[in-house]
């Protein structure tokens, strides 16, 4: 059948890595780890992001790490908290060490009202770690040009944000993301700000190869509902873009 | 021998190495990273490195995150 | 598990029929029957809207029924064409005898280009309709007094308009459709202007009981793919909608 | 017997009923709407109901539409 | 000189007068009488809505009628409060009394909470009142069919709303309000929602007639100042208008 | 009285200069000099940008010069066309030979489809042309983050886009205009999008210290009335803005 | 003689017309509407029109509003 | 002798400075600028600075711009 093929064939393939899910998610605000785990089955994605940070010798926190690997998802450990380059490159070499994998979700955010991201510092780590081995995913404005510097550095992909970092607001960028998929030889990853199942579909119908998406699962009422409301989505909006969508 | 980890004074005997040290903090070996003053320690040569009298251990975790 | 309970349970109740998909259906603009029917098939609708005409007695039309039937559809006549409340009554009594159903998609426009549905004439339809034994289901702007006189009138569910007929604009009248989905105690039903599946799970989110969708799947370079994304999208947004949206 | 269907002149037998003038005019029954001189006449009574010279026929059929 | 050519010539029509300002104002909600009073006059105003109650025998209320009349303006009295027809033909011939002028604003909105207006009670109260000899103003939703419902009935103007009253959302029925003026004969005020200077001019550049501003100006820090703002933005607007806007 | 007092004190300071209008203009696209000349009259604007080309032996230009230094136009020269940094600092120096001011409008976009700006040559020039006595304004895509680089690297302003030079398509990225606006200590011109007067009032309202227009004024069908639509609107935005808009 | 304007009793002398009834009560004749009995009397004929025992007056003013 | 404005030759006396060649091109000197050999010559040190035979002369001119 017409549908099934199409699922089947239409694979995303970032760096050596082939994706049959387009939703990527994070792991972060979620209430508990069974609810995380719950959620991120559900919605049947293949990457997650993970971060780092120092041990806390009197608080240690949960093992995350086995139910994740267990269940079979792909770590994508980010350099959150990283305020330039030089931050973001020995957060990218311990995450290498600690997940033992080259895939970095690169953020680099000064900021820390709304997290935005550092255009200057980002294409400058960018630039160290691709020589590096890693296959870096960066995290950056809507910005088209900068999108271009990024793949011409050897990035494995772009992850421009739809609003800031947890606002839920949408896709505030969409004339510029609209530019950046036109543009782009890479995969282009819609991050940040895609608040419900509508937002992550309206990305997938202009083109984006896949979305990143967490607060909206984790905070949800019943994160596991949502998670599988994000999978449909996604593949809604991922179809619709295959099959056609008619103009205004 | 005194080393500091994560900013904390730390005793452990002499002639430790990082996997050593690990497993005295009870701390687990999967999903962490160890830097030695600011150079970062590869987890092949965990078993190798001895730690030195007034290291600086910066001890990392993998934790959920966005 | 949790989702499928959910789904299971999670049952459209209009007068006298319930519905397990919240997506409904029209079937003009398919380019043929086959490919209509393959792609509402994939839509997994189970009301489909229809329209009458006076037959050419020259050229016949296909026998568009028995598939529809045959696929367990449920049929909703609709009265276009009809450009005041007589012109209407005189349709809808017509498809009941035509279609052996008692429902009946009541709209009423008088003016050929936008389309637009007329408050007045439409209302003093449903009252009539209502008494006659129609479960009436208006085609409105998007007006929430409106509505609220529809309800006292005995329509079975209102449908507002997103947008123009076939224009594909999406939720235009978000901030009224709110409004009306607040204050009905009859099923509110999206109808018109939508013209994608971002555009169909935002519906849901808000609340929408329903949607119903037809240009944006017949004119779909690939109607069948296209449905199939338009019946994940109806879901992830009913889903979203019970999993409860975090605010922005 | 000349009526009118559709405001076209038709020539049938006289005593015909609705249900013979559909079968004649090899119209499906199923989907379809007839309405006599401007009245809507039910479904259940088209073997009864007897035509007569000059009536006007509408004959309606369901179609594809949005 | 082009520009005070434009507009000297440029005035807008309705029923027996003539308008230079196209910028038409309520009187509620400031804080004082003084700032009302120079705020219109700020305004540039020439036309002015009011309101008809009971006296309060115990607690009377300050006389507004003669400073608006000293500084040249011409009164508007609407029906609200009225939630039907009959209550608005009532409120509007008491209005035509205390006023001495057929112009009504004609209003009727059941609901309490959003104050939207009823569009089968106000064709109602709009046949009634034309008759009557009024100059009758109906403020309505942005129905392109109801305003030729109004204009046939006789109305002077029609006075779609942008956003519930009081919202300062904007012109949230853009899509609506541009068909409006397409279609129509008579004047279209936009009414309702604008809530700044920049609403205002957009409003007219789609080439509405006048818009009515009462809450943006009187709870603004500066009314005043604000008034001037929308006097200004609306010429603005008028002018981009009649100059040619270059299409996006 | 009051509206007088604030206009004559509210004064925009950019380096060496004071502004009475927050309207700057541009040059180019005008049908002749003399519809220029009089559409920047008409526009009140104090600075105005220009272009610097290789002189064609066989085709002279028309003398722009003296037209706008005789109504008393500061002149403000532009590095469009400029690919990089190193082409931008050479044109640069170029218009300051020319033109003899060290004002420059930095503008480096490599894309000749989009015309979108460059963060990384972009901050690279303003650095050393600041350095090298230059008041720097450079045009940047609205991120927040590389607003304040350009302000500690010593621009005199920023100059964020609205939407694509020469789209006509407003503010596309209110939300960043937003946070640059709340961020920055130095003004922020929004430039580039702005296609209407209530594009332009909105910025202002926003909190903008200025903005640049130049195509909608330029390509409207009667350039002079549009560009004193444009100064009031101006003028009503900043009014507006400083009198205290209410929320929504 | 005892009406009542706006659901309050009054008592006023006999033959006491609208205008004088305004006056009595101090409010003002400019921005005003009356209505006794539901029916709106004219401005007109106010000075005619003689009140009686029990009338239902309706007294309205004109206020500041949107 | 030959030199290169703006890619073309151009034939001068020789001994000329830049604001004589700007003269006998009829070129205004207000607005202008110009590059000899890539770099950029102040506008004071026009009437001193001799060109000489081969340079490559750049000049541009303000135009109208957005």
């Amino acid at each position: 059948m017409l549908v099934n093929k199409m699922q089947s064939d239409d694979q995303l393939v970032i760096a050596d890595k082939t994706f049959t899910s387009r939703l990527f998610t994070g792991t972060g605000k979620f209430n508990d780890q069974q609810t995380m785990i719950a959620a991120l089955r559900a919605s049947q994605s293949e990457l997650v992001t993970m971060a780092l940070k120092r041990i806390d010798m009197e608080h240690k926190d949960d093992d995350i790490l086995a139910p994740l690997i267990k269940n079979g998802m792909n770590l994508l450990p980010n350099t959150s908290g990283a305020r330039n380059a030089k931050e973001a490159i020995f957060a990218a070499q311990l995450a290498r060490e600690a997940l033992q994998t080259n895939w970095i979700k690169l953020e680099i955010h000064p900021d820390p009202k709304y997290l935005l991201p550092d255009p200057i510092e980002t294409l400058k780590a960018a630039e160290f770690l691709a020589r590096d081995g890693f296959v870096v995913l960066p995290y950056v404005h809507a910005d088209p040009v900068l999108c271009k510097h990024l793949e011409a550095a050897g990035c494995a992909a772009v992850m421009p944000l739809g609003a800031p970092i947890g606002s839920n607001k949408g896709l505030k960028t969409i004339d510029f993301l609209e530019i950046i998929i036109e543009q782009a030889n890479i995969p282009v990853i819609v991050d940040a700000g895609i608040g419900s199942p509508s937002h992550a579909a309206l990305a997938m119908e202009l083109g984006a190869d896949a979305v990143l998406v967490n607060t909206a699962m984790a905070v949800a009422r019943d994160p596991v509902l949502m998670s599988d409301a994000f999978a449909k989505a996604v593949q809604a909006g991922r179809q619709a873009y295959l099959a056609g969508l008619a103009g205004q | 021998m005194k080393l500091f980890v994560n900013e904390r004074v730390i005793t452990i005997p002499a002639d430790c190495n990082i996997e050593q040290l690990l497993t005295l903090l009870e701390s687990p070996l999967k999903g962490s990273a160890v830097a030695v003053n600011q150079h970062i320690i590869s987890r092949s040569t965990w078993t190798e490195y001895k730690l030195n009298e007034g290291d600086q251990i910066a001890l990392f975790q993998a934790i959920a995150g966005g």
